[in-house]
């Protein structure tokens, strides 16, 4: 995945040939609107996160202004419109989660990741943010890195898991 | 019971005014001699300052609206840290009667009375007071108080850093 | 038509009406936030509920949710329902910052006003208010989000209401902001409506920080004097200064709100030239003499060459009383008749619209009501930006609009726009009547017949003209067109009064017969009144006035002929004094004055101090209204009643006397009238080589008035030539290029645009004040010829 | 362990997808075949609306009722939306659906959108399912290639698309009028009603909402028929199976299919493993994060919409959460009032600002700060917000805190009197 331009060498926030793919969809749909929130994950997806440039990118791909589109993403929690790091570890932080010792796996990643919600690792790798239940209740407590949900999280596992993810980036 | 009558009235005002000859007498000799109102006296108005020296005044223009006789006249400006002020104040003291309105409607406990009686003069345009002569430097009543403390506007703090606020927020923050 | 009870009165409301409209019109005062009649209702703020008790509908509900029906009985006073009142206000409250002393709003808060209503006196809440970091919104707007309640006004007027797509809000849950995606200037020409509609002080008037509380100012209901559609305003000032204008309600022309032009566009009325007193030959002097001076001149005048040497110009810009008076002076010495507009094309124009327009007549609220709208030659943002908001309310009810012009028109709404040439406009009126469009090209005949088909299946049509750009033929072509399709029309017209001038003129004379009396010497004294002839006048009307014996102007404003008069006699503005206008559909409007003129307190001196000298004379205080000074020489008494008791006597302004300001207003009517004869237009020579260039109005910087206030100074275009990406190329013009653009008369240097949505072959440029441009004629064209580069020949 | 009849999860072995071959061989794709071949969209409504089906979303509106009242035989553009937004707290038997057997889900779909006529469906699915989300994707590919989705589906003349839609996070989105926003791109802020989606949904067509179970459901009423489908239920007036996902403070927190009308006890005991360590059954929420609070004296209710509603609460999603004896009840309302004030969607004032101030008033009993005056103020916050707000979202937070109101008020008293938690912490 190519995330800076060689030539210009500014961040790609999304293929030449995506974008055109989505300005030809936005072109056969009655109701362009439709799209954004496809347009804006796309965007995260290969840029990690929606920087203002990628508000304004989606915008003229889709016709419509920026504001309009920022309305949507901010309404969203899972468009980051800010840096995160490499993997986005979301907690739940819902009830069965805190039933079963969710407040102390927040603690444990903390600890063991050094920073707060919110906040990302000095490395880069990892943001750190809570989430409301993400439907794994019955594996409480759980959390999701990506778009991988984790369950039953225990302090090796958490530590299996996170050695596993940074062997990965690297 | 007339003669009685007629002899008692008499008497009576008679020892009033032999008691009264003994008595330290109620008139002083002003100017020469000065008198102490009681505490609560009021008289001519002064603006006072918050505890960090700032005006407290912020020209909302309240003490003008509750005046009765329309005495206090003003215009607010911006300074430059957004801090709202009375580019001029006048209180005319002519037709100021004291009642003690303004210093009620002043929400930022400017506007206060003092116990200073002494305003009379022979030119009735030296009783138009400006801001440089109301101005003090002192906070009279309420010492602790600054309302840009309270305001939630961020002039004397940054913005959400007064104690009963929060940091301000962003839409675009990752928490959700 | 149901039927309902609250609080135990009964109202019978057409169908439609929601509970809370009910309650309004009995009188009951309901808190609600996010209920605005322009805006509908949405249930956002849940403030406003009533208990149903009997009827169809039961339980508490939001009034502004529930649609009046029969046998509904209602209780407004419930103690579920206050109790719950109470409640909403304390949660709006939560975040609500302690700052009303410095706030702008404080005294006509909303917000304050609803907490006491509500029942709201004691703070439970003791966690730590939310805050914001704000955003520059641009020179018009003042944000300060740390007071927002979250009712959703501003975003449902500025995106919905007004067609903006640069504000919104962001975000969700107690986390919400109402701003731009990035600070900057509000792009919408209706952003000063955010004002007007934020219930609190988060949106506040930037021209107007700090000045005044609402106890303070002096306002009075008036019509905007900026174009000519008779928006209500309310002009607000305090020490003599105008400090701000809000919109006022005419549900017949603005609705609730008005253009930034008419809202900020206020600052010539406080203009630091103007002239305050009389003055003969440059030299100040007071009334007495001044008009002694005058009685003299011009009856040396008449004396030596006749009453008909005397010749009056009065002005759209003028009320309907000063206009009156005009005619009765002229009539009274046989002086030549009044001509009320010097620029001919607009005057003739707005002749054949007013002896014509008659049962055609449509005001924008019916333009919001039409299911068919076709635009021929206006630019409403441009020229009068309300119709805009009206023609987008149409749009929103499922109006189709068609639009031909040869400007790139904008507008905030979907509309079909095909650019014609000027000269097409008229072939095009006629074409939709016949549905025959010979002249055309395959693909414009398509798009016209589209356009003639949409009208003949229309029930509501309107035809919509700009009388600039129509002209004298033009409009005359759209009336007949206007009854031979049976559609309502509406043509914008050069001012405020544009009208009424008209109705008064009759069959008058001209500009150009005057201009040409003048240059053959019939004319030896001209009084100019509101009117700026050296400006709006004909190309010779320099030289015609070069060779008067005498000039008088009457004006509030310092402008060309003023400069140039021999007596010259202040008037007042027109928030200053009261009066009446007659907007472009006929409509008359009343208008008070808000406060006496004078030297603004803040130009005084003393370094902003009021003086320490006590007088019980205003200082600058000597303008006077021109229909005063017009009752002055006439020695008629100084009231209204008289001028429109005389007014009333011609059968198109009965009924003139009973209106009163700040109301709807009433249509003039149609007795009738004689257009002028036509008149053929002078051919021009147009150079070899020479490009049509047409000069039109611009949104700001083109209108007289407003284009002396500061506060507008920051959006006034730039001096450009727009011209079509393929006229550029043939001529070797790139976008952003200085380009040299030579008249028979200027020679200017400007910017040239491309634009890719206006017709090829034309230049157009807007008429800016304050440069060569404004000594083009308006709305026809001039031939001129266009260089690359931008040396001084 | 699980003897009762398993109809939604007949195909499901944990930690595997039944994609079409398996899906077919046991019996899928027959309920479509029979609907399209043998029955008109009428008689689909009629059966469905005969089987008594409740919606499974949580609302539990008859599903047949719901489809006769949507404009199946007007021609004009029309929608099916399928709501895979499950982000309620305890809740995620949909999630066990999709993973287990997609094609049950787009059996259902095809066979609602030719009962109600439609020619395009949305599924809409939640941002942290994308594992679903893909096995949808698949199911859809696959379908399409067995000619079960696109033109003249079984040479019925009528077609069919499903488009996927997928979302970005916010439980809001799983209210109905807000999830037709969401899928439209613009702010999913709940409409107002009416007009309701059937009259005014997708850009304004007629739009039908419903939840993935109760499509799931409709391929096995087609087949086994009303009858067979009423008598999968327990008590009288139960319908059908269900999916219990159980979690909390219990030995067993895994999703189980039930029937209808089961006690509470024999969810808890049998099937949970009875709670966790030994401890006692304190309360539970029988039907997710929205639901009122059960306490040990509900044990013997039978699950089902009406048992439940007697006792003030309601049956949800029958996502059953429980809690031990050593749980705060202040603490749990908290963490659910919390999820619920950051899930609004900022439109409505009793949502957006009342429910941080109830927040508020928690957090500061549950902290030791607290007074008796507010408990007395969540009492009057609970009765100003219950049916005040726009949306059911404030309605249903404040059924955990009228739960705790009910059975669990000596908590309060117990926080204010000692200036901490009771539990500890």
């Amino acid at each position: 995945m190519e995330t800076v331009n060689q030539t210009t060498g500014k961040d790609v926030l999304l293929p030449d040939d995506t974008i055109e793919a989505f300005r030809a969809k936005a072109a056969d749909t009655p109701h362009p609107r439709e799209l954004i929130v496809d347009l804006l994950r796309a965007i995260q997806d290969h840029h990690g996160w929606v920087p203002d440039a990628g508000i304004e990118l989606a915008a003229q791909t889709l016709g419509l202004s920026p504001l309009q589109l920022e309305e949507i993403a901010t309404f969203y929690d899972k468009i980051y419109r800010q840096p995160v790091g490499r993997k986005v570890i979301h907690l739940c932080d819902s009830i069965c989660c805190w039933t079963t010792g969710g407040e102390q796996v927040a603690e444990l990643l903390r600890d063991k990741l050094g920073i707060g919600f919110g906040e990302t690792t000095p490395d880069g790798v990892f943001t750190l943010l809570p989430t409301c239940c993400l439907g794994a209740c019955g594996d409480a407590p759980a959390m999701m890195i990506g778009l991988t949900t984790y369950g039953r999280l225990t302090a090796e596992k958490i530590d299996t898991i996170l050695r596993e993810i940074r062997q990965q980036i690297d | 019971m007339n003669l009685i009558r007629g002899i008692k009235g008499t008497a009576q005002a008679y020892w009033i005014t032999l008691r009264t000859m003994f008595r330290k007498p109620v008139t002083i000799q002003y100017p020469e001699q000065k008198r102490q109102p009681f505490p609560r006296y009021r008289a001519r108005i002064v603006l006072t300052r918050d505890p960090d020296g700032g005006e407290r005044c912020v020209a909302c223009y309240l003490c003008s609206a509750a005046c009765p006789v329309d005495c206090i006249s003003m215009q607010a400006a911006e300074a430059k840290d957004g801090r709202r002020y009375a580019e001029w104040f006048r209180i005319n003291f002519t037709r100021c009667i004291f009642c003690g309105l303004c210093t009620e409607a002043c929400p930022t406990r400017a506007i206060q009375m003092t116990s200073d009686y002494e305003i009379c003069n022979r030119d009735p345009l030296d009783l138009v007071y400006e801001k440089t002569d109301l101005l003090i430097d002192d906070t009279g009543k309420d010492p602790d108080y600054n309302f840009y403390r309270h305001a939630g506007i961020g002039v004397v703090n940054p913005r959400g850093g007064n104690e009963d606020e929060k940091p301000p927020a962003d839409v675009r923050d990752l928490l959700p | 038509m149901p039927t309902l009870t609250i609080d135990n009165k009964s109202i019978t409301v057409p169908d439609g009406t929601n509970v809370l409209e009910a309650a309004q019109r009995l009188g009951i005062v309901i808190p609600h936030f996010c209920y605005h009649e322009a805006l509908g209702a949405v249930g956002a703020c849940r403030l406003c509920a009533m208990m149903f008790e009997e009827g169809p509908v039961k339980g508490l509900q939001m009034a502004c949710m529930v649609t009046a029906q029969d046998g509904m009985q209602i209780s407004t006073l419930h103690p579920e329902a206050q109790e719950l009142r109470s409640h909403v206000i304390e949660w709006m409250m939560l975040n609500h910052p302690h700052d009303c002393p410095v706030c702008d709003e404080g005294g006509e808060c909303q917000l304050q006003d609803m907490t006491i209503a509500g029942g709201h006196g004691r703070r439970r809440y003791a966690g730590k208010k939310r805050t914001w970091i704000n955003q520059d919104l641009g020179p018009f707007v003042v944000q300060e989000m740390n007071r927002c309640i979250q009712c959703y006004r501003c975003v449902r007027t500025y995106q919905d209401y007004c067609g903006g797509d640069d504000f919104g809000v962001m975000g969700s849950r107690n986390r919400l902001f109402f701003g731009r995606f990035q600070p900057g200037k509000l792009e919408s020409p209706f952003s000063g409506n955010l004002v007007d509609v934020c219930p609190t002080g988060v949106f506040t008037d930037k021209t107007f920080r700090f000045k005044t509380r609402y106890w303070d100012i002096e306002e009075a209901p008036a019509v905007c004097p900026h174009c000519s559609l008779g928006c209500t305003v309310i002009p607000g000032a305090r020490y003599r200064e105008l400090q701000r204008v809000r919109a006022g309600v005419n549900r017949q022309t603005n609705g609730f709100f008005i253009c930034d032009r008419s809202r900020f566009g206020y600052g010539y009325a406080n203009h630091r030239e103007r002239i305050r007193q009389p003055n003969c030959q440059g030299a100040a002097t007071s009334w007495r003499e001044a008009l002694e001076h005058l009685k003299e001149r011009l009856g040396k005048v008449v004396n030596e060459y006749g009453p008909l040497s005397v010749a009056i110009v009065g002005s759209p810009r003028s009320s309907l009383e000063c206009q009156a008076l005009l005619r009765e002076w002229t009539r009274e010495h046989g002086y030549r008749p009044p001509l009320f507009e010097i620029d001919n094309r607009r005057d003739r124009t707005a002749r054949i619209l007013a002896a014509g327009l008659g049962k055609q007549a449509r005001s924008m609220a019916e333009i919001a009501d039409s299911d068919c709208l076709v635009m021929l030659g206006s630019d409403p943002l441009n020229e009068a930006p309300l119709l805009a908001l009206a023609i987008r309310q149409a749009v929103r009810n499922g109006c189709h609009v068609t639009c031909l012009d040869p400007r790139a028109v904008k507008l905030p709404c979907a509309a079909s726009h095909l650019p014609v040439q000027p000269e097409q406009l008229l072939p095009a009126i006629n074409g939709l009547v016949a549905n025959r469009f010979e002249e055309f090209e395959r693909q414009d005949q398509l798009f016209l017949e589209g356009a003639a088909e949409r009208l003949g299946r229309a029930e509501r049509p309107v035809l919509v003209g700009g009388g600039d750009l129509l002209g004298p033929e033009g409009t005359e072509a759209l009336l007949k067109a206007a009854r031979s399709l049976n559609a309502g029309l509406f043509v914008t017209l050069g001012g405020p009064n544009s009208y009424g001038g008209a109705l008064l003129s009759e069959d008058g004379p001209d500009s150009e017969e005057m201009i040409e009396a003048a240059l053959e010497g019939e004319i030896k004294a001209l009084f100019c009144i509101e009117a700026d002839p050296l400006t709006e006048g004909p190309a010779r009307s320099a030289r015609a006035l070069g060779q008067l014996e005498l000039l008088v102007v009457c004006d509030h404003m310092v402008n060309r002929t003023a400069r140039s008069a021999d007596i010259f006699l202040p008037t007042t503005a027109p928030p200053e004094a009261a009066g009446t206008y007659i907007n472009n559909e006929g409509r008359m409007l009343p208008f008070g004055g808000a406060y006496a003129p004078g030297l603004p307190l803040r130009d005084i001196g003393e370094g902003g101090h009021p003086p320490r000298t006590f007088s019980n004379i205003t200082t600058g205080g000597e303008p006077r209204p021109a229909w005063a000074i017009l009752a002055t020489l006439l020695q008629r008494p100084l009231d209204f009643d008289s001028i429109h008791h005389g007014l009333e006597s011609d059968p198109h302004f009965a009924g003139l006397g009973l209106l009163s300001p700040g109301g709807e207003g009433r249509r003039v009517t149609d007795a009738g009238m004689l257009p002028p004869a036509a008149q053929p237009e002078f051919p021009h020579s147009a150079p070899e080589g020479s490009l049509p260039l047409l000069v039109v109005e611009a949104l700001f910087g083109t209108e007289p008035l407003s284009s002396l206030s500061p506060a507008l100074e920051p959006v006034i275009p730039e001096a450009a030539v727009q011209l079509h990406p393929t006229t550029a190329a043939r001529l070797g013009i790139s976008d952003g290029e200085t380009v040299s653009l030579r008249t028979e008369l200027e020679h200017l240097r400007l910017t040239a645009r491309t634009e890719a949505e206006m017709v090829p072959g034309l230049l157009v440029a807007y008429r800016l004040r304050g440069t060569p441009l404004e000594l083009l004629p308006v709305g026809k064209i001039t031939p001129c010829l266009l260089e690359k580069g931008g040396n001084d020949a | 362990m699980n003897d009762y009849p398993q109809i939604l999860f007949k195909n499901r072995v944990v930690g595997e997808t039944a994609f079409i071959d398996r899906f077919r061989a046991n019996g899928g794709y027959q309920g479509l075949e029979k609907g399209l071949r043998e029955m008109t969209p009428q008689e689909i409504t009629a059966t469905v609306k005969a089987s008594g089906l409740r919606g499974r979303g949580g609302a539990g509106f008859p599903t047949g009722v719901k489809w006769s009242f949507f404009p199946a035989d007007q021609p004009v553009e029309k929608f099916l939306v399928i709501n895979g937004d499950e982000m309620e707290p305890g809740t995620y038997k949909d999630r066990q659906l999709l993973l287990a057997d997609p094609h049950q889900l787009i059996e259902g779909v095809i066979l609602s959108a030719f009962a109600l006529q439609v020619s395009h469906a949305y599924i809409f699915i939640r941002y942290a399912y994308e594992e679903c989300s893909r096995n949808l994707e698949q199911a859809i590919a696959e379908a399409k290639e067995a000619g079960y989705l696109g033109r003249d589906i079984l040479g019925t003349g009528w077609d069919l698309e499903i488009h996927l839609h997928r979302s970005a996070g916010r439980y809001i989105l799983g209210e109905e009028t807000a999830q037709l926003n969401g899928i439209e791109g613009v702010r999913p802020n709940p409409r107002s009603k009416p007009p309701f989606p059937a009259a005014k949904g997708l850009w304004g067509k007629p739009t039908n909402v419903n939840n993935i179970e109760t499509i799931a459901c409709i391929p096995h009423i087609i087949t086994g028929g009303p009858g067979w489908f009423i008598n999968l239920g327990i008590t009288q007036g139960g319908v059908g199976t269900k999916l219990f996902g159980l979690s909390g403070h219990l030995n067993r927190t895994e999703c189980f299919e039930l029937p209808v009308g089961i006690p509470l006890r024999e969810v808890v005991e049998t099937f949970g493993g009875g709670v966790r360590n030994g401890k006692g059954f304190k309360a539970c929420l029988p039907g997710g994060a929205s639901t009122p609070f059960l306490t040990a004296q509900h044990l013997d209710t039978p699950m089902d919409f009406e048992p439940l509603e007697q006792l003030d609460s309601r049956f949800g999603t029958a996502g059953v959460t429980v809690f031990d004896e050593t749980t705060c009840m202040v603490g749990a309302t908290l963490n659910l009032i919390r999820f619920f004030a950051r899930e609004s969607c900022g439109w409505c004032t009793p949502c957006r600002d009342g429910l941080s101030f109830v927040q508020w008033i928690l957090e500061e009993i549950e902290a030791g700060r607290g007074n008796r005056d507010q408990i007395a103020m969540l009492k009057d916050q609970k009765k100003n917000i219950t049916g005040r707000s726009f949306c059911a979202l404030a309605e249903g937070a404040m059924g955990p805190l009228d739960g705790l109101l009910r059975h669990f008020e000596q908590e309060l008293e117990d926080h204010v009197k000692l200036g901490r938690c009771p539990f500890g912490d």
